[in-house]
């Protein structure tokens, strides 16, 4: 293998590759070897790798900072496609963009891996289950450091094969299998149209390499880039679970909570926001493509946020509330605020992961109860819990310093900037809302009389260390983007996106910051009244508003209208067609056709006498003749 | 060397017939199997005689690797014979015609 | 061309085959003796001391005794056969050890007499095929005796002695690597070199330095080649009378057991070739021819009393441990040894010594690494030994 | 009189006879045995042709690997009983001759027409072997056949473990614990 042959200019120490290689040895060596392993040790052995996996992606970063300020190091490994003029290597790319989410990706999974170990102790398919985590951490990998959009589509159907295998990962039970199918569907939806963009995308520029798309982007005819961007969209759209392709999230709850923290809240679902923010350039020929991602972001925000706080179950509160995330890290996208985008990224994998893994303790200290009806009071009995979900809460609530509230704040202000105001408004009541059903979810579970008859008891210390180490990434995580323009991962972005302008829109950076501060307070403020204070019969109003609490719940029936309108004519026309049209016509004339050879095939089989020697007589036979022809034509 | 290759190649031709005789006649599995081998070897020595006639290693290297594949299909070979034999108790190939009409 | 015949050429070719046979037969009764009086010196016993001084006549004697013994052939026996079978079991034997050099040689009227037999281009392969025909000798006893221990007892050996061979091909085809030449010749001639290290000039650099795992597999296996403790189970007498040649007696009896001595003077020869610089030793003017003839010998020697050492130390293996110990230890370590023997022959043409050192190193760790989950733990299925068998839940 | 074609004139009728033998033997061991005497004289005749090492393979592998795989099954299972050499399948002898027959014939006229019976002058095979048959036969398969040959080693392992498997003796159910025990 030539690794960097035709790149002798840049003296990358490590090569890329091996980044990825650790999680993928790993996931090899569990699925070969998976029965053989006692005890605990392969959850330790996948978590080392992973842990090596994220040192080296800090020695890729220690080595990029030191390098001679090129915009990217490349490594290509070999051509891997070569159809006539169609050809696509295997390449890794590491910049600015690729080490953040490498260094999230891996970060967060090494705690997760390790959170695990306890989480899944004594479960059956142990060792598989870090084979499928380590196999998932592989593929994510290779989607971010990829140099081209087909390495990047490998990784991205990767991370949705091991979701699907994670969601469905205790597949005996029909709700699991499913949801993975479901989750599977659904996003394969996107996946078409994203395919069918990087097919568009070659005829176009004849190379998927990043480098020669995006320098020729701006190229686009604007129709074209428009095009071109809402099929990527379509992608990102079904990966990050936006609205109208949102309906597999929930329903993905089902898997382990682990899998939950890492896949559904901190990693592979943010692959759209990253593919979109990757994409930029053409998204930035076609002004309509980034309204419509705006708009889609900050939509499927408010009606996320919506449906959050008619959730009882703490996971789906949880997986809604990760979709309206989602939403506004869309919304920072299309308003041009990338590195915001990126940044709320980094800090909603750290609370989000956090706040997942916090249910988790949860669970695990009521022996698997999701539902916050039954929850309450928990503050005393799990003190660490607890404090590390205060900060998550908080954190995502936007209450400042922690790193929500910048990261929030400059998604919303991106909005005032450009001068939107309508956005803008949408954007904090989007963050309203975010307050609102999150301090719901803290009051039900943790504060008043507990409503269940169990002794939950606080976590184990290996489940504390992930929590406290996300709690305290949550916290500080806002050191990362003090300001928009130049805090340290807006500067260290800047090769990608360009630089950060100065604000110039109707309100100062202060009055926004404030502004969003203010939201969260009255949004604590609110649910604190009707949950908190003990003022209000939080459960008689339920009762009273029964039919939005269910329209709440059940995500504003979208879910059921696909049920109605597509599930259930497709399964009509399929029965129709298996039972009617297949079994009477095709069978008829298949039957009909296989009497005619059987007939014919009656004689025939007098010949086989299943006596292998008459064969071999026949087959010399053959010979014989053949030979006898060819010695009388010469 | 005197000998006319030609020679090799009808020895050849000769040990090959005994092996096709060999798999015609007799009804034990196993000679049935050391017949076929007889043929591979019949063909081995043509493969080497032609290396000789022609002056380079190619036919030698063929026969070669036929002595492999030959190794590698009697391995398996007499698997399938001795899990016959443990379902028929006969190492009689016409009575192992299971797939007859 | 018949008048052209050079005779003098011809009669030295067969007198030399006479003396080697002749050499070697005189070897097997000394070696005998000494592995009686060796053993009995362990054992603090006395041992033979009738027949001759300090009874190194005592195999002579066996051999006159045995040779006038009536030879029994069992009625159920396959006639033919049953007195092909020491025959078979004898000849590769004698065979393998043509291609063994053992000295320089001298020049005879004119006629240069290598002390060897024939210096084949094979020659390492010579000695494979040689030892894989041993075996016909034993499955072919074992059946043709017509009764069930003899059989069993074939098919013990014959299991034995086909899957050391593997173990043993292995060893040799890593200092056939190493060596560079197949030819026996050659690989004395590498070992003729010595060590550049300062202090250890005078040391030859024989192959057991750098190969020297391979010259423990190759022992082993050779040891379990020719069946001698601790890998005699073919002679279990507890659990197969002796074996396939429990039906044998007389001469042919008297063959079979020749034809165990020779064989293990000829991979003790062969060790001693390929691993311990062969006839090469400190050389001295008076009588140039004598001296690399008295170095083999000597070398010969040791390895011999090694191996009667090892008879009298080690118990005897069971069966399946020696199975597990041949397939699962033996082979997949001289696949490992051969890998890094590549890799030590191959690299430092591309690389410094330093990288390819370093490459060999962490080579060797990954693979070791990947494999060894294959090896520990137990497989599924299978039953720890003495455990009992624990049924699945209903 | 050379001395390749004494060896020929030695061995061929040798080798025929032992062929002739295998195929008439009622005993499946003498049939193995005859089998082991037939692929001796094809590795001599292997050696007249010029090739050492293929000599000494198809000893190892012939008669040191594949025969002693033969015998041991034959007394692993015990088939070695007087076979009848009865024909079952009507017409199949006189047409497995008569067909066998006409084989040799054709091949006759075709290595008649193709190499002559007898023509002299053969290349120089030494150079061919310079430097030994293995090595010259070793650049060979190193080089524009080292394809094939690594393909070979994964045939080799595949049938090995195909063997294994095809041969093993099935587990019973009960005897196989499949859960692993529960961690801790």
């Amino acid at each position: 293998m030539v690794i960097g042959a035709d790149l002798p200019a840049i003296n990358s120490a490590m090569p890329i590759w091996i980044v990825p290689l650790f999680p993928l040895t790993g996931a090899l060596v569990l699925l070969l070897t998976g029965r053989r392993w006692r005890g605990l040790l392969s959850g330790w052995f996948a978590s080392f790798l992973v842990g090596a996996s994220f040192v080296s992606t800090i020695v890729l970063l220690l080595d990029f900072l030191g390098g001679d300020g090129e915009a990217a190091l490349v490594n290509r490994l070999y051509q891997w496609v070569a159809a006539g003029s169609f050809s696509v290597d295997v390449a890794f790319r590491v910049d600015p963009l690729a080490l953040v989410m490498a260094l999230t990706v891996s970060g967060v999974a090494t705690l997760i891996h390790i959170y695990s170990i306890d989480y899944m102790r004594g479960d059956p398919r142990f060792a598989r289950f870090f084979a499928y985590l380590n196999l998932f951490v592989f593929f994510m990998l290779v989607l971010v450091l990829a140099n081209n959009f087909l390495l990047l589509f490998v990784g991205w159907e990767g991370v949705g094969l091991c979701s699907y295998l994670l969601i469905g990962f205790w597949f005996e039970r029909k709700p699991a299998a499913d949801a993975a199918k479901k989750a599977f569907i659904v996003t394969r939806i996107g996946d078409s149209a994203f395919l069918i963009g990087i097919v568009f995308i070659w005829l176009r520029f004849q190379s998927l390499d990043f480098e020669v798309v995006f320098a020729r982007a701006p190229e686009l005819a604007a129709g074209t880039a428009t095009v071109l961007a809402l099929l990527l969209f379509a992608g990102a759209v079904g990966k990050s679970a936006q609205l109208p392709l949102h309906t597999w999230l929930p329903d993905a709850m089902e898997g382990p909570t682990p899998v939950s923290a890492l896949i559904h809240a901190a990693t592979m679902v943010t692959a759209g926001v990253y593919l979109v923010v990757r994409a930029h350039p053409i998204f930035e020929a076609s002004e309509v493509a980034l309204t419509i991602v705006a708009t889609v972001g900050i939509v499927t925000a408010i009606y996320a946020g919506l449906s959050a706080i008619g959730q009882d179950d703490i996971k789906r509160m949880l997986a809604y509330s990760t979709i309206s995330q989602l939403g506004f890290m869309f919304f920072g996208a299309g308003m041009g605020a990338y590195s915001a985008a990126i940044f709320l990224l980094v800090a909603h994998a750290f609370f989000k992961a956090m706040l997942f893994l916090g249910a988790g303790s949860v669970m695990h200290g009521l022996r698997g109860e999701t539902d916050m009806m039954r929850m309450g009071g928990l503050r005393r009995a799990m003190p660490l819990t607890f404090w590390t979900w205060v900060i998550g809460w908080l954190a995502m609530a936007g209450i400042p310093p922690l790193s929500g509230f910048f990261a929030k704040d400059q998604v919303v202000a991106s909005a005032s900037e450009n001068g939107r105001l309508w956005f803008w408004i949408a954007a904090l009541v989007g963050s309203l809302l975010t307050a609102v059903y999150m301090s719901r979810a803290t009051f039900m579970t943790f504060f008043g009389r507990p409503r269940s008859e169990q002794k939950p008891h606080d976590a184990p210390p290996r489940m504390g260390l992930a929590l406290v180490v996300l709690a305290a990434a949550a916290a500080f995580g806002g050191i990362l983007g003090l300001s928009a323009v130049n805090g340290i991962l807006p500067a260290f972005l800047e090769p990608v996106f360009g630089a950060a302008e100065e604000p110039h829109g109707p309100l100062t950076v202060l009055a926004l910051a404030l502004a969003s501060s203010a939201v969260a307070v009255v949004g604590i403020g609110i649910a604190y009244l009707v949950y908190g204070s003990g003022r209000i019969d939080w459960v008689a109003l339920r009762s009273r508003f029964a039919g939005a609490k269910r329209a709440s719940q059940r995500g504003f029936y979208v879910d059921d209208v696909y049920t109605g309108g597509l599930v259930a004519p497709a399964k009509l026309g399929s029965a129709f067609l298996a039972y009617v049209f297949d079994r009477r016509v095709l069978d008829g004339a298949v039957n009909g056709l296989g009497r005619i050879i059987g007939a014919f095939a009656g004689r025939g089989r007098a010949v086989q006498t299943g006596r292998v020697r008459s064969y071999a007589l026949a087959v010399l036979l053959g010979v014989v003749g053949v030979l006898s022809y060819l010695v009388v034509r010469f | 060397m005197r000998t006319p290759i030609s020679f090799f190649l009808l020895l050849s031709a000769v040990l090959f017939t005994l092996g096709t005789l060999g798999v015609l006649l007799r009804r034990n599995a196993l000679v049935i199997f050391m017949s076929i081998e007889l043929q591979l070897n019949a063909v081995n020595l043509a493969l080497v005689a032609f290396s000789r006639q022609w002056g380079n290693l190619n036919g030698q290297v063929l026969a070669f690797f036929s002595m492999v594949v030959a190794a590698a299909e009697v391995v398996v070979g007499l698997a399938i014979i001795v899990s016959l034999y443990r379902k028929r108790r006969s190492a009689d190939v016409d009575e192992a015609s299971l797939l007859r009409w | 061309m018949l008048g052209a015949i050079d005779w003098v050429f011809w009669i030295l070719l067969v007198a030399r085959v006479v003396v080697v046979f002749a050499a070697l037969l005189l070897s097997v009764l000394l070696a005998i003796w000494i592995e009686r009086k060796v053993i009995a010196d362990m054992q603090t016993r006395i041992g033979p001391n009738r027949a001759g001084p300090a009874g190194v006549l005592i195999t002579l004697a066996d051999g006159i005794k045995l040779f006038f013994k009536e030879g029994v052939i069992p009625a159920a026996a396959s006639r033919p056969v049953f007195v092909i079978a020491p025959i078979l079991s004898l000849v590769p034997a004698f065979l393998a050890f043509a291609v063994i050099p053992f000295g320089t040689g001298v020049t005879l009227f004119g006629h240069p007499v290598p002390f060897q037999l024939a210096d084949l281009d094979i020659g390492i392969l010579w000695i494979l095929a040689m030892g894989s025909l041993a075996v016909y000798g034993v499955v072919l006893a074992g059946w043709s005796s017509g009764s069930n221990y003899p059989l069993l007892g074939a098919i013990r050996s014959s299991a034995q002695m086909i899957s050391y061979e593997v173990g043993m091909s292995l060893g040799l085809i890593a200092v056939l690597l190493y060596s560079g030449g197949i030819a026996m010749s050659e690989v004395v001639e590498v070992q003729a070199r010595h060590f550049d290290v300062t202090g250890l000039g005078w040391l030859p650099k024989w192959n057991v330095f750098f190969q020297l795992p391979a010259f423990l597999i190759y022992f082993i296996a050779a040891v379990a080649e020719t069946q001698r403790p601790p890998f005699d189970l073919p002679e279990a007498e507890t659990e197969l009378v002796a074996g396939y040649h429990t039906e044998y007696s007389g001469i042919k009896f008297a063959m079979f057991y020749l034809a165990e001595y020779v064989h293990t003077i000829t991979v003790s020869a062969v060790g001693v070739t390929l691993f311990l610089g062969g006839w090469r030793g400190p050389m001295f003017d008076f009588l140039p021819w004598l001296w690399p003839l008295v170095w083999f010998l000597l070398k010969l020697l040791i390895v011999i009393f090694v191996l009667v050492w090892i008879r009298a130390t080690l118990p005897r293996f069971r069966y399946d441990r020696l199975m597990n110990f041949g397939w699962k230890v033996l082979i997949p370590f001289g696949l490992l040894w051969i890998l890094i023997t590549a890799a030590y022959v191959q690299l430092p043409q591309t690389y410094s010594d330093l990288r390819a050192a370093l490459i060999i190193v962490s080579g060797t760790l990954a693979v070791v690494l990947l494999v060894s989950p294959l090896f520990v733990g137990p497989p599924r299925g299978v039953l720890d030994e003495g455990a009992a068998p624990t049924t699945r839940e209903p | 009189m050379n001395a390749d074609l004494v060896v020929f004139w030695v061995t061929a009728p040798l080798s025929v006879f032992a062929a002739v033998a295998m195929i008439l033997s009622r005993n499946a061991v003498h049939a193995a045995l005859w089998l082991i005497v037939n692929l001796f004289t094809l590795a001599v005749l292997f050696l007249v042709l010029g090739s050492p090492f293929l000599f000494v393979v198809q000893i190892i592998v012939y008669a040191g690997a594949i025969m002693v795989l033969f015998l041991f099954v034959i007394m692993l299972l015990g088939v070695d009983q007087q076979a009848s050499l009865r024909e079952t399948i009507r017409g199949q002898r006189w047409l497995a001759v008569v067909l066998g027959l006409g084989l040799v014939a054709e091949i006759f006229f075709a290595v008649r027409l193709g190499l002559g019976l007898s023509r002299g002058a053969l290349p120089d095979f030494a150079r061919v072997n310079e430097g030994g048959n293995i090595r010259a036969l070793a650049e060979v398969l190193f080089g524009p056949y080292f394809f094939p040959f690594e393909v070979t080693s994964i045939l080799l392992i595949v049938a090995a473990i195909g063997a294994m498997l095809h041969g093993r003796r099935r587990v019973q159910d009960e005897d196989v614990i499949d859960m692993p025990a529960a961690a801790e």
